[in-house]
């Protein structure tokens, strides 16, 4: 072993930012996102096939607990995700902070209306009251 | 070989617009691109403007965009290129000043805010000789120190084409330079300052920078150690 | 109306000298540094093999010993008390540089690694001694970056690309530069009461050659014009290994670390001129050891190159045979792998200019001009002297390679500009900024660009008969041919006569390019008037100088004169007019004795 | 919007490599993803808000070109997801592979999955958007 005068400390204390916290989760969602969005799209797009769903095919797989489940999951992870992609996007390209301001403003509102009327739709689905 | 020398022109003095020199020259297949352009001010017209200075890829001046890539122009042979039309333009993303000379104060400035020099206000060992670093110590950071401050890495950077507050790839190679330096105290700083929004977040590892890089740092590898740092708060 | 800025003193020039003059001064006074490159580009950055300081890490050494291969090196041309300074300064001057962040190679034990170099030895043994520091083969673009960051640290001001034309004395003292601002055109009067001239050297004079574009010597010629005279330029290093044809240097570090050269029977033809240190003789001794071989018919293919090896085959046997062995007192025996480690850049350099893998194969090596001996006469505080009575000119500096100490007298040992640049620039600065906290400023003379003015008037009004780059190629060729390694009187009085045709011709061009912005034609035009003006007192004081010693090697006066020569040249240019004068070297402790290595 | 500019330029003019390539793509896909998704919850949940309209919506992704736009959707979801992963993969757990050769290799196997995975579900859809809207293949 040789000697040293080591002065770096072994760990260090950095703020949390939101750009990191935000490529955090791009990552760790993504990894979620394979299972969900994949099974998903290859589910309904390939196997099933437009032409086979129709309103009734709608409906009842969105009452079905399970599925309810996962297409809520999906729902979440999927488009919050996509939105922050888009977020940064915006940001490489828009350079007045308060432009910047106002874009993820309405990303944000855009981003939570879409999710409730998905969310309302989907919790609210429920055979028998059809 | 013959080749066709395609040069971007702009005279800020006299062009409203850029527009090319065409150049037919009779070239050794072993020539720099750098020479080339020195037989065009020789031979053809003596007003080309372009910073060189060490002609053997140590000193960073002319870091350019060649057949659409970034090089050094003494670092890549006509050879290399595989091509007998060479076109020659200036850096993407800087302001273009004259010819193939671009303004280099914002890639500096952002080279500067990443505190790039050793923080260290511990005393010095007591018999005044040197701070003890082993050789793996050293290693840790090797890759980092070779840096010329070329430009070629940031210039090729679609992240700051996009924004040139991005500190840009050469500005995270200097601060990794320091961040893993044993002898350094003020990693957390510097973290910090990557840490924010122009920070190493902007990087999407697109790696033109290291395809670019003429001292061949593994600069995508660096950016994705700090990215970790900063996460995890580790510096081994 | 030019602009106009008052500085306590201005630094010329971003290498590590200038840097380290900036750095010292910026401590008591106010300092700005105008460089014409962006300070990192300098060529400092571009020194491979080391910088040399007797700190022992590895094996016994001392400052002693360093002086004495230093005095012997210079082939007894170099002042023994500057040199004793610097080798005593030079241990705390590479422990102040990793206290920056110099990030050295280490030893095993966390020290800084050191390494043999050319000419440096153990006094005992007369084997040769590891002393040269080390951070693997890019040494110069470590303490250059180090000392840029460190000036960053310290908010140093400078003026980037600003190129320094002229130099203003008034009443026998500096009162500052002229320089343009290459963005704009645009000139700039700097007012100062202290001037450092750290501009780097000259050998773009020569065709083959390791040094950058900007080697133009605008320092030496700036002074000269001024009346300042310059020393020692008949000495210039030839460095034996540089890439055939192209110039680049091969450090000695490769032979440091056992490569060996060859002629073209395969002879390893050292062994004839230095057979004690062999392939690790001092530079001027291997160049003209090459320029023999050639007379003699052993080059390569009658091209004037040669091979160096460092292969670990033949690194491996050699070191058998010389009975080389590491520290610990095991054979020295390395891999490729290990070659690779110590000098990578170089081997990427084979890679990429000649296509050779330097652990594989041998690299085609000639001398390449390299190093300028001589310059700017200074004492060892930086201060410039302008007579033979050392006569002080109050206010001005110089430090690097642009000045002459003379710590290398005829010729330079290895790793030993590194050291000159730390401690001289350091001195300098600290000397500098002293003289200024102690002076007024100098008031400025009435037409402080008028030099200036007139230089560009005339580059826009030239006939146009002649052009810059024909006459540049001339004066290289010429130099390189009849000023090199090998000097007779023939040749030199042909290179005096040319050089002079050429200035003759020089004031028929005309600069094309009539904007302001980066005019580098105008900018190209003026350094090739100072390298006229190198090229003429290289020649005139080489001819004067009728012995061999050092990097001045006369065919038609082989031996060492003592008895007439062991003296300082001193050249005064008056337009085509070189006075030459010359001052006594000091000696202290160390009589000349035959060099032999 | 000269950074715009700048940017459009720096793609046409710049000749990246592989990992340009897949930085472009990986943007491109993920946000004809997003516009994509944020229809499609809108759509979906007119099951819920208006029954009838989700019958017409229906029928509008039937047509051809929403047929072939779907194909182009699912390569888009198989690349962005497996380019995604790979990044992921290399950002958290080995920044040391972010090497040229290894960049340069695990790109196109990235492409080479997407392809694989692409090419049968894309027949399989082509098929069926063969068979009902043009009556083909017995359909
Ligand atoms: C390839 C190579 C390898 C070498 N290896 C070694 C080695 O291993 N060990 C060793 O000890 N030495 C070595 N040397 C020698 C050593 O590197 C140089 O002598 C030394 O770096 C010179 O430093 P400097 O500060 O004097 O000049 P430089 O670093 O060249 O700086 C000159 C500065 O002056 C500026 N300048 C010049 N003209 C003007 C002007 N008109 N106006 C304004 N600014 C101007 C330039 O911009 C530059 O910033 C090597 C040299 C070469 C070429
Ligand atoms: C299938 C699994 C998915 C994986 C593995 C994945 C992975 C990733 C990763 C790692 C990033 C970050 C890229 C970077 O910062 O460089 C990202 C960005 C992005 N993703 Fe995904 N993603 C997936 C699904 C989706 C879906 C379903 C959408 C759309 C709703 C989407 C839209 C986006 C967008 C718009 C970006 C930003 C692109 C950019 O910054 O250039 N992704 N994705
Ligand atoms: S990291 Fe490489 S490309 Fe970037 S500035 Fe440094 S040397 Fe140039
Ligand atoms: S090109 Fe740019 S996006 Fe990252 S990997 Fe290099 S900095
Ligand atoms: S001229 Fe120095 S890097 Fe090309």
């Amino acid at each position: 072993m040789s000697a040293t005068t080591t002065s770096q400390p072994e760990r260090v204390r950095v703020r949390k930012n939101f750009d990191q916290v935000a490529w955090t989760w791009m990552r760790y969602s993504a990894v979620l996102l394979i299972p969900l969005a994949w099974f998903h799209l290859v589910l309904q797009d390939v196997v099933v096939g437009v032409h086979k769903i129709t309103t009734d095919y709608a409906i009842e797989r969105m009452a079905n607990m399970g599925w309810k489940i996962y297409d809520i999951l999906l729902l979440g992870f999927a488009f919050a995700h996509g939105m922050n992609g888009v977020r940064q996007v915006f940001r490489d390209y828009i350079h007045n902070p308060k432009t910047f301001r106002a874009v993820s403003i309405l990303l944000l509102i855009f981003w939570a209306v879409i999710t409730a009327v998905g969310a309302v739709a989907l919790l609210s689905i429920n055979p028998a009251a059809q | 070989m013959e080749i066709k020398l395609r040069v971007f022109r702009f005279n800020p003095e006299k062009d409203a617009k850029p527009h090319f020199d065409t150049f037919i020259m009779d070239v050794d297949p072993n020539d720099r691109v750098l020479d080339l352009l020195e037989y065009v001010k020789a031979d053809f017209d003596s007003t080309l403007a372009l910073r060189r200075s060490c002609a053997h890829g140590v000193c960073g001046s002319d870091a350019m965009r060649i057949n659409g890539r970034n090089y050094l122009a003494c670092k890549v042979l006509v050879k290399n290129l595989k091509s007998d039309t060479i076109t020659v333009e200036p850096l993407l993303g800087l302001r273009v000043i004259k010819d193939l000379i671009v303004d280099m104060g914002p890639f500096f400035e952002n080279f500067r805010s990443v505190l790039p020099y050793l923080i260290n206000d511990d005393p010095l060992p007591a018999d005044g000789r040197e701070r003890l670093q082993s050789p793996e110590q050293r290693e840790r950071f090797e890759d980092t120190t070779k840096c010329i401050l070329c430009a070629a890495c940031t210039t090729s950077c679609p992240s700051f084409w996009a924004d040139e507050r991005y500190v840009g790839p050469a500005a995270i190679v200097n601060a990794h330079r320091f961040i893993f330096d044993s002898r350094d105290t003020a990693a957390a700083k510097r973290l910090e300052i990557l840490n924010q929004q122009i920070g190493v977040w902007r990087c999407r590892t697109a790696f033109n920078c290291t395809e670019a890089c003429p001292r061949d740092i593994h600069i995508t590898t660096a950016i994705a150690e700090v990215k970790k740092a900063i996460n995890t708060g580790k510096l081994d | 109306m030019a602009n106009i800025h008052q500085f306590d003193v201005i630094v010329v020039g971003g290498g590590g000298a200038g840097l380290m003059a900036a750095l010292n001064a910026s401590k008591t006074a106010r300092t700005a540094v105008i460089s014409k490159l962006y300070p990192v580009r300098s060529h400092t950055g571009a020194a491979q093999g080391g910088i040399g300081a007797a700190l022992g890490n590895i094996e016994e050494d001392s400052p002693d010993w360093h002086t004495f291969d230093t005095v012997k090196g210079s082939d007894y041309l170099g002042d023994q008390d500057a040199i004793e300074f610097m080798c005593h300064e030079a241990v705390q001057a590479v422990l102040d540089l990793e206290h920056m962040g110099l990030p050295f190679t280490r030893t095993a034990d966390g020290r800084i690694a050191q390494r043999p170099f050319g000419g440096h030895t153990n006094n005992v043994t007369g084997k040769p001694v590891r002393r040269s520091c080390y951070a693997a083969d890019r040494t110069g673009h470590m303490i250059l970056q180090t000392l840029y960051q460190q000036c960053i640290k310290n908010n140093t001001l400078f003026y980037d690309e600003f190129q320094v034309m002229d130099l203003l004395l008034v009443d026998g003292k500096a009162a500052g530069v002229v320089a343009v601002e290459l963005a704009t055109g645009e000139l700039h009067v700097f007012h100062a009461k202290a001037v450092i001239f750290a501009t780097g050297g000259h050998g773009r004079i020569w065709e083959i050659t390791s040094n950058a574009y900007a080697y133009t010597g605008d320092g030496c010629a700036i002074t000269a014009r001024r009346g300042i005279p310059l020393e020692d330029m008949e000495f210039f290093q030839f460095h034996p290994t540089g890439i055939f044809k192209l110039g680049i240097l091969i450090t000695e570090a490769v032979r440091g670390e056992g490569g060996i050269l060859f002629n073209a029977k395969g002879e390893r033809f050292m062994e004839k001129y230095a057979p004690r240190i062999k392939d690790l003789a001092s530079r001027d001794v291997i160049s003209r050891a090459m320029y023999l071989e050639t007379r003699a018919g052993n080059d390569v293919n009658g091209q004037r190159f040669f091979y160096l090896d460092v292969t670990p085959e033949t690194v491996n046997k050699y070191a058998d045979l010389d009975g080389r062995t590491r520290p610990d007192g095991t054979p020295y025996h390395v891999t490729a792998a290990e070659i690779m480690s110590k000098i990578p850049d170089i081997a990427d350099f084979c890679l990429t200019y000649l296509g050779v893998d330097p652990t594989r194969q041998p690299i085609p090596v000639q001398p390449t001009a390299h190093y300028a001996m001589g310059g700017i006469p200074t004492d060892k505080y930086g201060r410039v002297v302008v007579d033979e009575k050392n006569t002080v000119l109050p206010g001005l500096y110089a430090a690097g390679e642009v000045a002459c100490v003379s710590v290398h007298g005829a010729n330079r040992l290895g790793t030993n500009s590194l050291v000159d640049l730390v401690v001289f620039g350091k001195h300098a600065g600290l000397d500098a900024a002293a003289y200024a906290n102690g002076a007024d400023f100098t008031p400025l003379p009435a037409n402080p660009t008028e030099l200036v003015d007139e230089t560009i008037a005339r580059f826009q009004n030239g006939s146009g008969k002649e052009r810059v780059a024909k006459i540049g190629s001339e004066l290289r060729a010429e130099m390189f041919d009849n000023v090199g390694v090998f000097r007779t009187q023939e040749s030199l009085e042909h290179a005096v006569e040319k050089v002079k045709e050429l200035r003759e011709r020089y004031l028929q061009v005309k600069v094309t390019d009539s904007g302001k912005i980066f005019n580098m034609e105008m900018m190209q035009t003026w350094e090739l008037g100072n390298m006229l003006d190198l090229a003429l007192v290289t020649a005139v004081s080489a001819l004067a100088r009728t012995e061999s010693r050092g990097g001045h090697a006369r065919d038609d006066f082989p031996a060492r004169d003592d008895v007439n020569w062991l003296k300082h040249t001193l050249a005064w240019m008056n337009g085509d007019q070189v006075t030459l004068g010359y001052k006594p070297v000091v000696i202290t402790k160390y009589m000349p004795k035959e060099r032999t290595y | 919007m000269s950074y715009m500019k700048t940017t459009l330029t720096g793609y046409a003019a710049y000749r990246g490599r592989e990992g340009h390539w897949a930085f472009l793509l990986h943007r491109i896909t993920g946000l004809g993803v997003v516009l994509f998704l944020a229809i499609h919850i809108v759509d979906t949940s007119f099951v819920y808000f208006a029954p009838q309209l989700y019958v017409d919506v229906i029928n509008v992704y039937r047509s051809t070109i929403f047929g072939l736009g779907e194909i182009a959707l699912v390569f888009c979801l198989f690349f962005h997801g497996v380019n995604g992963l790979r990044i992921a993969y290399l950002d958290l757990f080995a920044p040391k592979d972010w090497t040229i050769d290894k960049t340069r290799r695990s790109m196109l196997v990235a492409l080479g999955i997407s392809l694989v995975l692409w090419v049968p579900s894309a027949g399989w859809m082509l098929f069926n958007l063969l068979r009902h809207n043009y009556g083909l293949f017995g359909g």
